[in-house]
């Protein structure tokens, strides 16, 4: 072999696991946050189609207290469920399209970390806007003040963990032609429900007197699992959608 | 630099092309032609390490690689159909932030400097979006000059460009041959590098 | 025999459990069939025939 | 082709064929000596009387059906790691009859459910449970018919299988859970002491299901490996791809 590597290149040897990831985490979290706010209008629909949702449920029922008390939570969450689910396609799909996302799975920066990094962003500008807006809503359902607190630690703790699993599904759906979020839904949501029952099972647990910290920690937990998990198979998603 | 032993790739039930080996070595450009849909956007992508090939084996000096091995993320530069462009972003930023990609650092002086290059100075604070295909095809090329890779693996990198953008890209080549890189691009367009490094493949 | 078939007065319960999971067994093992049915057809009538080697494909040439 | 001599499809084939034949005749058997002893011998339940005799294909299928999600994970995960086409293929070819076996286990668990509690669904947990699973065999399945490319369809699957393998533990513990803080704990349906005969009837029918499981999923994997393996030389080989029928 006559010149090796020539010298003029420098010899960029392959990284170690650990180094460039903040780096990536950083370069994802940036930029996608700077594309969302370039385009804010997108976001301001998925704000609204979490506050028409909650909306619906009285008018479909009755405007009681005693009824829209107790079903509070619960609606919350539901809503702040599908609020996730219908803001997952855009997390990859835009990058699929123009070329990114190759690029991204090809650089030397380590791509669990690029993911993470778009995935912190994604709950940045829908799962932390329900968080935010889950007291406004809460007057709605008539929720006495101790459980609204509860309600928003739960959304808190349980919203990341929703955009981290449908990150999977997001990646493993890339460019299917179906039914766009019908196949999304179906796959991810089974997957939401251990969330949602401890994320409203807080509040019945405070209303019930028997406090939530159980709760709160197997929500905990689960964001832990998901967050030492879900990167790795979002990238194996990514990888096997790219071949 | 990059050796390819007996590679063959199917696409769901059809077999798109079996025993295909050659070897590039520095200073040498690669021409793969042939119609449509025979394969070769696969085995770019393969060369990449973007997919895993049905059989056969890819060395990158002499060593096996899989699908995505840092080895080939760390020397292979590979230009797709599309060129990696947000259409909300300036070019500025775009080239930014695909050259942070790449693992560089490099001054904003010099980004613009590389746009200037490819005669895309006017259009710094634009978003891509208005950007001609032409116009978006060129910062690839600003990326290529700033990102040092030995080996570029361009899937049809002469579409969109009028003649001064294929007279810059030939002149980018050849510096990089000279330098010690290889190349290897699907194309049909002729281009005219210096007739020693170049080899032809094409598929039957 | 009558009362075998009466269990006990709950013989709507336990016939139809037994009755529907017979049903999907027996449906399944027709799937079965019937999809080895569609894919011998489409084997043996598929232009892909083998000739001896997987069709080779491409080969990719030197060309000067 | 890695891995050991029966990766390769082409010498599985037959061995999968003889195998199927084995399993699906003792399934048969074993079944029918588990409803002579579910259905006849076994003695009336002293509370339930005879509504209790539907265990015998509940539990057995409610069985399966979790173990076979954990075996086509296994697979699935072999597929990614070792990049072999069987396992995949293996993998692929169990979905189905698991999700038949949740749907067996759901439609006889309501029917039991109905004398027992009073209502065909009463959120027990284990049932609720179940029909979560079988919205992950759904989700499999729907996922493998959304992609067409059969290797990515693989893979695909293969990382679903893996990261729902992971979750069922969660969700049968989250919905227990769920179901002790709003009903408290259900009277464990069933009697307690399990004498003998039932016993035995129940293990025949656990086996029954289990090789009747294998045999189904070893012909469907046949088939599988005919459409794959469409223009190979050993297909244009076979028996019954050669006589024209």
């Amino acid at each position: 072999m006559t010149t090796n590597s020539s010298p003029v290149f420098p010899v960029r040897t392959a990284m170690e696991p650990g180094d460039g990831v903040f780096t990536a985490f950083f370069w994802a979290l940036r930029r996608d946050l700077r594309l969302a706010l370039r385009s804010r209008a997108e976001l301001g629909v998925q704000i609204l189609f979490y506050i028409i949702v909650v909306a619906l449920f009285p008018l479909s029922m009755s405007p009681d207290k005693e009824l829209l008390m107790l079903l509070g939570p619960g609606v919350l969450w539901v809503a702040a469920l599908l609020a996730s689910l219908l803001s997952l396609p855009r997390l990859f799909a835009s990058d699929y399209a123009d070329g990114t996302l190759e690029q991204m799975a090809l650089s030397p920066l380590p791509l669990p970390a690029l993911i993470l990094g778009k995935i912190s962003a994604h709950w940045l500008t829908t799962g932390l806007p329900v968080v935010v807006l889950a007291p406004l809503l809460s007057i709605q359902y008539w929720l006495e003040p101790e459980v609204i607190w509860v309600l928003m630690a739960g959304l808190l703790i349980g919203t990341p963990v929703l955009s981290l699993l449908g990150a999977i599904g997001a990646a493993l759906t890339l460019g299917l032609r179906s039914g766009g979020g019908s196949l999304l839904a179906l796959l991810i949501l089974p997957l939401y429900i251990p969330v949602l029952i401890f994320g409203a099972g807080a509040v019945e647990a405070v209303r019930g007197g028997m406090g939530a910290d159980a709760n709160f920690s197997l929500l905990a937990a689960g964001l832990l699992l998901a967050l030492a998990g879900a990167p790795f198979a979002t990238s194996a998603a990514v990888r096997i959608s790219l071949d | 630099m990059l050796e390819i032993q007996d590679l063959a790739a199917r696409r769901g039930y059809v077999m798109l092309f079996s025993q295909v080996s050659f070897k590039v070595e520095a200073g040498e450009a690669l021409i793969i032609t042939g119609a449509n849909g025979t394969g070769k956007t696969t085995l770019l992508r393969m060369l990449a390490g973007l997919s895993h090939p049905l059989s056969g084996k890819i060395l990158w000096q002499g060593r096996e690689t899989r699908a995505f091995d840092p080895v080939l993320r760390n020397n292979i530069m590979f230009v797709g159909h599309a060129p990696a462009l947000k259409d909300e972003l300036t070019a500025e930023e775009n080239l930014a932030l695909l050259v942070k990609l790449a693992g560089e650092e490099v001054a904003l002086g010099a980004l613009r400097e590389a746009l200037q290059e490819v005669a895309l100075g006017a259009r710094l604070t634009v978003p891509a979006r208005v950007l001609s295909q032409g116009q978006r095809r060129r910062i690839g090329l600003a990326r290529l000059a700033l990102v040092p890779r030995p080996l570029w693996v361009l899937d049809e990198p002469v579409t969109a460009l009028d003649p001064a953008g294929i007279a810059l890209l030939t002149g980018m080549m050849a510096a990089h041959l000279s330098k010690g890189g290889a190349v290897i691009a699907a194309t049909h367009q002729a281009l005219d590098l210096p007739t020693g490094a170049m080899r032809q493949l094409s598929f039957q | 025999m009558g009362e075998f078939f009466a269990m006990g007065g709950y013989a709507f319960f336990v016939w139809m459990a037994y009755g529907m999971a017979a049903l999907l067994i027996v449906l399944e093992i027709v799937a079965v069939c019937a999809h080895r049915k569609r894919a011998l057809h489409l084997v043996r009538h598929s232009d892909v025939h083998g000739s001896g080697t997987v069709n080779a494909g491409a080969q990719l040439k030197e060309a000067e | 082709m890695s891995g050991f001599k029966y990766a390769a499809p082409a010498q599985f084939y037959p061995l999968a064929g003889k195998m199927a034949l084995w399993f699906g005749v003792s399934a048969a058997v074993l079944a029918v000596i588990g409803l002579v002893i579910g259905l006849y011998i076994a003695p009336i339940d002293v509370t339930q009387k005879d509504s209790y005799r539907i265990i015998f294909i509940h539990v057995p299928a409610a069985w399966m059906s979790m173990f076979l999600y954990v075996v086509m994970a296994f697979w699935g995960a072999i597929a990614l790691g070792m990049n072999t086409r069987l396992s995949a293929m293996m993998a692929q070819s169990i979905a189905p009859t698991g999700a038949l076996m949740t749907a067996i286990a759901l439609w006889t668990g309501a029917l039991w459910g109905k004398p027992t509690w009073g209502t065909y669904w009463a959120w027990d947990a284990r049932m609720t449970s179940e029909l979560i699973l079988l919205f992950l065999y759904l989700g499999i399945i729907a996922l493998r018919n959304a992609i067409d490319d059969p290797r990515r369809a693989d893979k695909a699957c293969s990382v679903l299988a893996l990261v729902g393998v992971v979750n069922v533990p969660i969700i049968y513990m989250s919905v227990n859970w769920w179901n002790t803080l709003h009903q408290g704990a259900t009277i464990k349906a069933g009697n307690s002491s399990i004498d003998d005969i039932m016993l035995a009837g129940l293990l025949f029918m656990v086996f029954a299901f289990w090789f009747y499981s294998v045999a189904v999923t070893l012909v469907r994997l046949r088939t599988i490996m005919l459409e794959r393996e469409v223009g190979a030389a050993w297909v244009a080989r076979l028996p019954e791809v050669k006589e024209e029928r």
